[in-house]
């Protein structure tokens, strides 16, 4: 039987990964981001997990205004890293699971999700920089990677409610797999950030450590956020903090947690980061 | 639209809803197509001309000639396609950040390492009525 | 307030439009199929109906193994029509309602179902062929579609049940449209039919007019028929029936039966159409 | 995977599931190329020079410039997909249809005017077990 032992939370912000891409880990600007991971990369180079689950959401790279899904599974078997605008970052390409994909996308849609099955598409920021923050710079991922992508762009967007059954429903089929699998799921984006506009930069600390807290230790406090919450209080792309709660509807009520970290800033975005457990049975 | 109305007392943000993506459809999907290095070469030969092949409104084609940020967000961009533009222009998000919302990059740069924006006054336009 | 009085569910079998479209109508073995919607096309040029939801699967032409969605809904102006590889049908293009549509695309994700935004897409059979036979060959179609499509091609497709539950998901958006639109709404596909393999010709007249009975009388017995039931049962392609309850969905629990009609063959299918008509309240 | 395994009951049926679709993915992309004019007149002026653009398998190559309509949905064919090769043919969905399950068109047209194949007979492999 596959299982879900952990999941991480973490920010996707794309001049992390130049930073990295750009040997400029050791500035001062960027020491004191990379150093937050530092526990995280021991934390899983030790767990080594057999696929992780990767939530993140498509900044307009694999989809655009023709057709935009509110969710999607990545059946494919490999995935080339999107182009930008700048080229694509020189980090490997993702190779998926497509097994345990197909599987998740069985259950998950016979339970009342409504997937999109993505087999062919670039992988932009939103999943490269986790891994590089997670993984750092190796010549191929460690392990095989399944995307799960949300609409965080274009409203109407995903409620965090749905998001979390949608973590539920991942847990159920992950754990009715034939194989035993070590899995680990991310849920990615946020914290508080705000990109565009007259308010760009926003931050707010409070909404962030109180979700970090929540997280933890009561996470269906968290699902009562409504968008316009996240996008008042907290800048407009702090609602891609919905993907967190995927993450945390896939793990079990209770849980460790195993490291956190926050930073402000990197370029627009605080940085969040929660490595959480689930207990031992 | 009435689901939407709350959105709109968020000051200076531009919630990416129905309105903006029809209205902004050309816009956006002009900054779909410098996903590829050729197409970036042939915007920068001739940006006026490549921008004759999308039916965008003058306003839209001036804002992005004249890289009005702010101007394309408030006519239907929205920032991750954009931001292929910015990206094409070799500006980060930070640079484009701060053209939106500060008087200078470096007062934008300061105001983030002091920690960002502030959410206080910052929660409704009635907290932005006394501002220029 | 806008509102959906009436449910039309219809076959939307290739043949048919070709018929149509090469002039083959009055031959014997066609003759009578286009007789059945007779009565249908005066019906509905006498209702007028503001606009139109088609419910219809792409057959793979809009969509490919490189991405499938779920449910989608067409938020475009206009949709052309789809080269299946004997040229476009010669009809007119179809024109959205993007107001309505995106209306209920809003309402509906808030509602917890994860629809595929569609802006841009070429419309097949599964669409055209039901606005010939209820509108016949006008030079454009007298009113806006709003397609929503289904996935019955790449398993897993959606349960009966939950296709219903979108139709009362999209009727309650419809509801909330501040104006006064008189809507009609299509179920498209089916009856039984099985198109491939050693068993293609498969019909079952009892499962159909079972099918159809329920869905006059008593629709929640329909949605207790299994993925596996309507493949073995009444063939492959009869999956497509989920589409009908779509439809059925979004009418009120009881209706009157204004028009049915059952013919086998038209090529490998049971054409199967009624119209179902909300009682006036 | 035991999810469909129930299907795996039906005689003559083939589920287009997770399977068939990973089986086939090249197959059927390849039919998708068919709904382009220049891309079928392409086709038909060296199939097999066409068909090597696409990494499918030898059988399934084999299977298309064959026609073998039933090898190409055992092979994870779609015929949603294949029905575009049909067209590109000069085929109806019919025609296919009679190729694949009847000894003839004109029988498989009578059977369909007379009703079409009972489901009695048809439900179960348990039930063609005695078949040729
Ligand atoms: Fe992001
Ligand atoms: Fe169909």
């Amino acid at each position: 039987m596959a299982k879900i032992v952990a999941g991480v939370g973490t920010s996707h912000v794309p001049a992390i990964g130049a930073a990295l891409d750009n040997g400029r880990t050791g500035e001062p600007y960027w020491k004191p981001v990379f150093a937050g991971y530092e526990k995280s990369k021991e934390w899983i180079a030790k767990l080594k997990p057999d696929v992780c689950i990767a939530v993140y959401n498509d900044h307009a790279s694999a989809f655009s205004l023709e057709m935009f899904p509110t969710f999607g599974v990545g059946a494919g078997e490999e995935y080339p890293i999107a182009d930008e605008g700048w080229g694509p970052r020189p980090v490997p390409p993702v190779k998926g699971h497509p097994d345990l994909a197909w599987h998740i996308i069985q259950s998950v849609v016979q339970d009342d999700f409504d997937l999109c099955i993505c087999n062919k598409m670039a992988v932009d920021h939103g999943l490269s920089v986790p891994l590089s923050v997670m993984f750092g710079q190796p010549s191929e991922w460690p392990c095989p990677i399944i995307p799960v992508i949300v609409n965080v762009v274009v409203y109407p967007v995903p409620t965090g409610k749905r998001c979390y059954m949608l973590g539920k429903a991942i847990r159920k089929a992950v754990e009715s797999f034939d194989k035993d699998l070590k899995v680990v799921i991310f849920g990615t984006g946020g914290m508080s950030h705000q990109l565009a506009g007259q308010r760009a930069g926003l931050i707010n600390k409070e909404f962030d450590n109180r979700f970090l807290d929540n997280l933890v230790h009561d996470p269906a406090a968290n699902l009562d956020i409504t968008h316009l919450e996240y996008l008042r209080e907290a800048g407009a792309e702090a609602i891609e903090l919905v993907m967190w709660q995927v993450m945390r509807g896939a793990l079990d009520d209770e849980v460790n947690e195993i490291h956190r970290f926050y930073h402000v800033p990197a370029s627009n975005t605080a940085v969040g980061h929660i490595i959480l457990e689930n207990k031992k049975s | 639209m009435p689901i939407n109305a709350a959105y709109e007392d968020i000051p200076g943000t531009v919630v990416f809803d129905m309105d903006r993506a029809r209205q902004g459809y050309h816009l956006n999907m002009f900054c779909m197509t410098l996903m590829k290095p050729e197409n970036r070469v042939a915007f920068k030969a001739n940006e006026a001309e490549y921008l004759k092949q999308f039916p965008m409104t003058e306003a839209q084609a001036k804002a992005i000639l004249s890289r009005d940020w702010n101007a394309m967000i408030n006519l239907g961009g929205n920032i991750y396609f954009t931001g292929k533009l910015a990206a094409t222009d070799g500006l980060s998000f930070q640079q484009v950040a701060a053209k939106m919302s500060a008087n200078s990059q470096e007062e934008y740069l300061q105001m983030m390492l002091a920690g960002g924006r502030s959410v206080e006054g910052n929660r409704s336009k009635s907290e932005w009525k006394n501002r220029g």
